[in-house]
């Protein structure tokens, strides 16, 4: 044996703080490139599909090849929308913050197509394990925006009375799954909901969200586990990115050439789809969820985009990373992409972005206004302490009623 | 009613429950075809088909946040952690989420599920199949914990656990599956089949959680405890001579207070037992209480025998084990203090 | 000497480590080149190399298991756990595993690491980052744990925890990283940066581990506490006049029991207050060995002041925490029983 | 969308109680037929090697193909020595155990090559993870016998003076750390050992072990990634004798194709081996060493074997699975097939064979006499008591001090 001494290897991302930044060693195949596979496919026959990017727009704004086609104008007109307002909503809820209206929030610019697409495919009572960083689904689901703000400022309609932080929204009605602050806990929970409903005899299919860097928890695992053993009817979304806070996705994906790849070792069918492709994440979107719906079991679905704003209100990523990397971002911007294709299509123009813009914008600001009426976290009201004590059981036990009294409430 | 092993009590309280309601679903490592290491879940896939109860992978985490998303739609499922010293991989799961769950989502999701586990030593298993976590679950607030000392506790404790609409925590000591023990481990053993809480009634019937049960009354002294020691209080009252009045608490969490706090003013002394290692023991919680709420009425310190703080040994389990003579020795302790 | 925050004292006291022994090595999410989300490692890849310092996968039983092997190996790993409320994943391998590996393997392999993570809560972080675990790890035997409540103690006991052949938890108090914090959210803090007690030793210096510090003597009755709850107990000792004596317990395990004794013996009355949930917290466990050790002194019962024994609300922070007013409270309550 | 109701996917095995043996689906390759890739391949470029079985040793006993010849007559005729010694330690533990002597043993039946051959892979130094069923990583390293009988019968002469579960053995020099009763937690242990290495330039490589049932743990996951992740110089082995005590290897596996399958989602380069083949054990050990201390990084070895026994003491395994299982499995008896290659090879016959079956029964035999005159579990002595509170820490604290005074020692 060689007496050569070992080293240790720590990736690093390819460029800092102070670099230009670098996307050449990045792959983006054509739109319209990549096969669809038929949804009974063995899943040793497209193990191809975790090392491509389907990708449905093409840089001219049409729309190209199998995986085209699963929106009509109007339900595109209304995904552009959703993007528009989320992205109004976060522009305004970040300001909230910086006012102190609220503790904490996190932004999806960059990466609004994901939640807002990936909702498009779902049925009603299907359900989402989302993470905090998915509020696409509920704004695309028809959630009102005053709820999510009430919630957001902790005041006196806020569902979850004060109990949770900002942005960790709730609400069975629209699928959308009590979200944890312990990172990839879910994964496993919406394999068991899935589970849960095949047990059932049921027809509804659960979905689960995690973050390219919480691939890395081992949850990921028991739920990748579970998954493959029981054929459960879920879509596993990995939403890469590319950041985990400071940290660059390869420090989570190792040598794995992709995340989608971490399906194989489980035969499971994974697929990477451009996730600032609206017209793409749904059509992928739809193709798993009719997996899942017909008894093939799991899909693994890797949404490719980038985070571009800060990981929250905590954080500055000028410490880390290079600043305007989201400009040289290869997969460009999702609104921007969305509605470039609607002009080519002819039913938008750019008057009516304008105009559109402005509409949501006012729409964001009134429900703010109504939401602010009923408090913030400067102005009160904040809900009662009382309610603290309240749902940690069905029935309150004597030592938590005693609490609560001495507590005075 | 049948005379029944506590084994056997537990697989016909998953069987009632399983024949009552639909929604009940149960799983866990070798619990499917096998019917479980110690055979807790025996005939239930036969029964009731594989979709109800089943194997699972190896994966602690796995199993618990899967029974998580099932409580979650709308299942029951009960599942087994084959030692508790195995829930350790799945503590992030109940701790951070199936605890959690109600009160997080203000009670739009909820979280009704059961977690069996056999706990406790004195069957050599070593340091992992031995221990004693309950002070690690008691902690957590969302969470009940039970621990049943009978074949007819362990049935109705398990059935309101599955009834219950929160999650639930059932510890099994394993030392008393097929009969007492009180820590004589050189003596024959009665099984539960000639014992009159060997006794259980076949159909469904339940044992409310949060309640105590007066093992055996007395008025020298308050013995605060469950599960295996239940039988070692007895032993050394019997022993001492003492009348010692033996509390089965029977639910952890939430703690009948009312039961301790009625004993300990009539007696004015108080022994705690249990077989964790002391340190922030189960017995802290109990000792501070009863500290908090007879202050006056005590004659003597509050007295805890646990095991020592140590992992359990294989070896020297003997010497591990709060066996009748420590216990006396409390016992008289108090007495005299 | 020079004035350091928190944060600072313990960059500092991994900046020595790291320089005297070549087998320090520092990982964990984000430690590396961003130097950790509360700056606790800034500046030690850039000076040590990427080998020694380095960021890690999401996964905290990741991060303890290969630390643990590391530390089998013969190198001394010191990782962060980003919030205490994400040990649960790492529990297993720190309970079953780091906490045994010396006693299993009779000495065999041994286990020194250190694992730090901020705990409690003040800075609005709901229920996933604001708990205080300490409880959970008390309750193993083969753990130290610790807890500073200022910048030279952080720096010393962290110094002391990295040169100690065993596994030790360190507890940073989050809310006390940039100063001092009495529980008046509404009044201005005095930065570290103008405190005695941020004036910190700039190369090797060590506190020992498993000694209290008698934060303010009194002889009225006796504080037990730790971390962040030193100053709200300091707060309510000047707002009630009381001459209370306040013990910083320092080290949770091994505790210093001498300290404790010394000072219950001569007050006749103690308060422990800590922020983790009430219910089998580590203020159960202070409150039995009191009253076990220091029955015939007590005047009054052993009170503990905690956190409610419901999740760490987001909105309603300032209704869970301990602050001065109940403390207060609580002295008043004492001295008049 | 379908309303087709959905249903839950159990895995069963093959054959029950009473069914008969049926292994028509395990594909065997030819002994031979497996390429050999260089330790530098890409391992992207070697996915092939966890689809199939590396063989040396065919039908005739004749060691054939790449892989084969990495063993000398006199090394192969100590691995025989090495797995007949197990096999009869085994036997005399079994009974020792029925005979009250030990509380607990797990025997290696039919699995005794994969530890054997694999301990003849590494050098002095280098360390092993193993779990309860690798004693022959120990037997092959000329650990003493009597010295792992004293720890089995927790005499006054074991090592670990009674602290730990019989068979749970300890060895620094030897190699062997600590075993955990925690299935899976090592994994990750060794990972970070290799780890330790590399970041000390130090020439030393780690090996992880973990059966098929335990690769469903989480630390399973938390192994890969960071292996993954830092290239750490770790040797990862799988040990897949089909059952998990009464749960089939499927349902750990899943709808993956194999275990070494699993290392594809981490870039991680995987290689099934048949287990009972010494030479091909010790082959593939030999190339993933090669590899980790070149600076390659870790490899996933899945090791394809039989548990012919039960899964422990504890444990009966015809309630759960056919009898006679063992007689069908088509990668036969590891002893019986190095045997028949020694005789094809002019350095071994019958004559010898049961020649040294006698002296190693009377070695083991001699070594349990001198380790029971030591002590068993029902003459004692035992070790003392007072041990237990010893090495809780370092040094004693006051409060153990005070229960060791208190329990009288
Ligand atoms: C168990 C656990 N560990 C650590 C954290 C702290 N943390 C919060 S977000 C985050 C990064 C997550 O990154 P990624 O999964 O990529 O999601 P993204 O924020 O990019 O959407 C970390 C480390 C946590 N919340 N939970
Ligand atoms: C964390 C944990 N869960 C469960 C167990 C109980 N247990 C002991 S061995 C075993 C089966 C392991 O099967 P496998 O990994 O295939 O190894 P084998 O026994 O076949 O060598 C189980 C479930 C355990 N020891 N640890
Ligand atoms: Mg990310
Ligand atoms: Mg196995």
């Amino acid at each position: 044996m060689t007496d050569h001494p070992l080293s240790l290897h720590v990736p690093e991302p390819g460029c800092r703080p102070g670099d230009e930044p670098d996307f050449s060693d990045f792959e983006v195949p054509k739109a319209g490139a990549v096969r669809r596979p038929a949804i009974d496919e063995a899943p040793e026959k497209m193990r191809d599909m975790a090392f491509s990017i389907v990708r449905v727009l093409n840089r001219k704004g049409e729309a190209v090849g199998p995986w085209a086609g699963t929106l009509s104008g109007d339900e595109l007109k209304q995904g552009l929308r959703d993007m528009m307002t989320l992205r109004h909503f976060d522009d305004r809820m970040l300001k909230a913050q910086r006012q102190g209206k609220t503790s904490f929030y996190a932004q999806h610019l960059g990466e609004e197509a994901v939640a807002c697409a990936f909702r498009r495919a779902l049925e009603d009572g299907d359900m989402n394990f989302p993470t905090y960083r998915q509020a696409g689904l509920l704004i695309a689901g028809g959630y009102p925006l005053e709820t999510m703000m009430n919630q957001i400022f902790s005041n006196a309609r806020d569902p979850l009375e004060g109990r949770q932080l900002p942005i960790f929204y709730s609400s069975k009605d629209h699928g959308f799954f009590t979200i944890s602050g312990n990172l990839g806990t879910q994964f496993i929970q919406a394999v068991g909901w899935a589970m849960a409903s095949a047990i059932s005899g049921d027809t509804r299919i659960a979905a689960g969200w995690i973050g390219d860097g919480s691939t890395s928890e081992s949850d990921f695992h028991a739920a990748m586990v579970f998954a493959s053993t029981y054929k459960a009817p879920v879509v596993l979304n990995v939403v890469n990115n590319q950041w985990a806070i400071s940290t660059f996705q390869g420090m989570a994906r190792g040598n794995a050439g992709t995340f989608a790849a971490r399906g194989h070792g489980f035969g499971i069918p994974s697929i990477r789809v451009d996730g600032n492709d609206f017209l793409a994440v749904h059509a992928v979107a739809k193709w798993a969820a009719a997996r899942a719906r017909a008894g093939h079991g799991p899909t693994l679905i890797e949404h490719v985009t980038y985070r571009a704003g800060a990981h929250s209100t905590s954080d500055d990523p000028a410490a880390y990373r290079t600043k305007h990397e989201f400009d040289a971002w290869p997969l460009g911007d999702p609104v921007a992409r969305l509605k470039a294709h609607l002009v080519t299509l002819g039913i938008w123009s750019d008057e009516r972005h304008i105009q559109a813009d402005a509409e949501i914008l006012d729409e964001v600001m009134a429900a703010q206004k109504k939401a602010e009426a009923c408090g913030t976290m400067i102005s009160g009201p904040a809900p009662s302490p009382r309610s603290m004590f309240e749902r940690v059981y069905a029935e309150m036990p004597d030592h938590l009623r005693r609490q609560r009294q001495e507590a005075g409430y | 009613m049948a005379q029944m092993t506590m084994i056997e009590a537990i697989q016909s309280a998953h069987d009632v429950a399983m024949d009552r309601d639909e929604r009940v679903v149960v799983f866990g490592e070798d619990v499917g075809y096998f019917g479980g290491v110690f055979r807790c879940t025996a005939g239930l896939q036969e029964k009731y088909g594989s979709h109800r109860c089943f194997d699972a992978p190896i994966n602690e985490s796995g199993i618990v946040g899967a029974a998580i998303g099932m409580a979650a739609y709308g299942l029951k499922p009960v599942v087994e952690i084959q030692f508790a010293d195995y829930m350790y991989p799945a503590y992030d799961q109940i701790v951070s989420e199936a605890a959690r769950i109600r009160h997080r989502s203000n009670g739009d999701f909820t979280c009704p599920l059961v977690i069996r586990m056999p706990t406790g030593g004195g069957i050599f298993g070593g340091q992992t199949h031995s221990q004693s976590p309950e002070a690690l679950l008691t902690h957590v607030s969302g969470l009940k914990v039970v621990i049943p000392s009978n074949p007819r506790d362990a049935k109705g404790l398990l059935m309101a656990a599955i009834d219950d609409p929160d999650p639930v925590i059932v510890l099994e000591p394993k030392r008393l599956y097929n009969g007492p023990f009180d820590g004589h481990h050189d003596r024959p053993v009665v099984p539960w089949k000639k014992h009159a809480l060997g006794d259980v009634d076949d159909g469904h019937f339940s044992i409310p959680l949060g309640e105590a049960a007066i093992y055996r009354p007395g008025s020298d002294l308050t013995v605060l405890t469950y599960g295996t020691m239940v039988y070692v209080a007895e032993a050394a009252a019997n022993e001492t001579g003492l009348d010692v009045e033996i509390m089965d608490l029977r639910t952890l969490l939430p703690l009948d207070m009312d039961a301790i706090e009625t004993s300990v003013a009539k007696t004015g002394r108080c022994v705690i037992i249990h077989e964790a290692t002391r340190t922030s023991g189960f017995g802290a919680e109990l000792s501070a209480v009863v500290q908090e709420t007879c202050f006056y009425a005590l004659e003597a310190p509050v007295t805890r025998v646990c095991g020592w703080d140590t992992p359990y040994p294989h070896a020297q389990e003997w010497a591990y084990f709060p066996g009748p003579d420590r216990v006396a020795a409390a016992f008289r302790a108090v007495m005299e203090a």
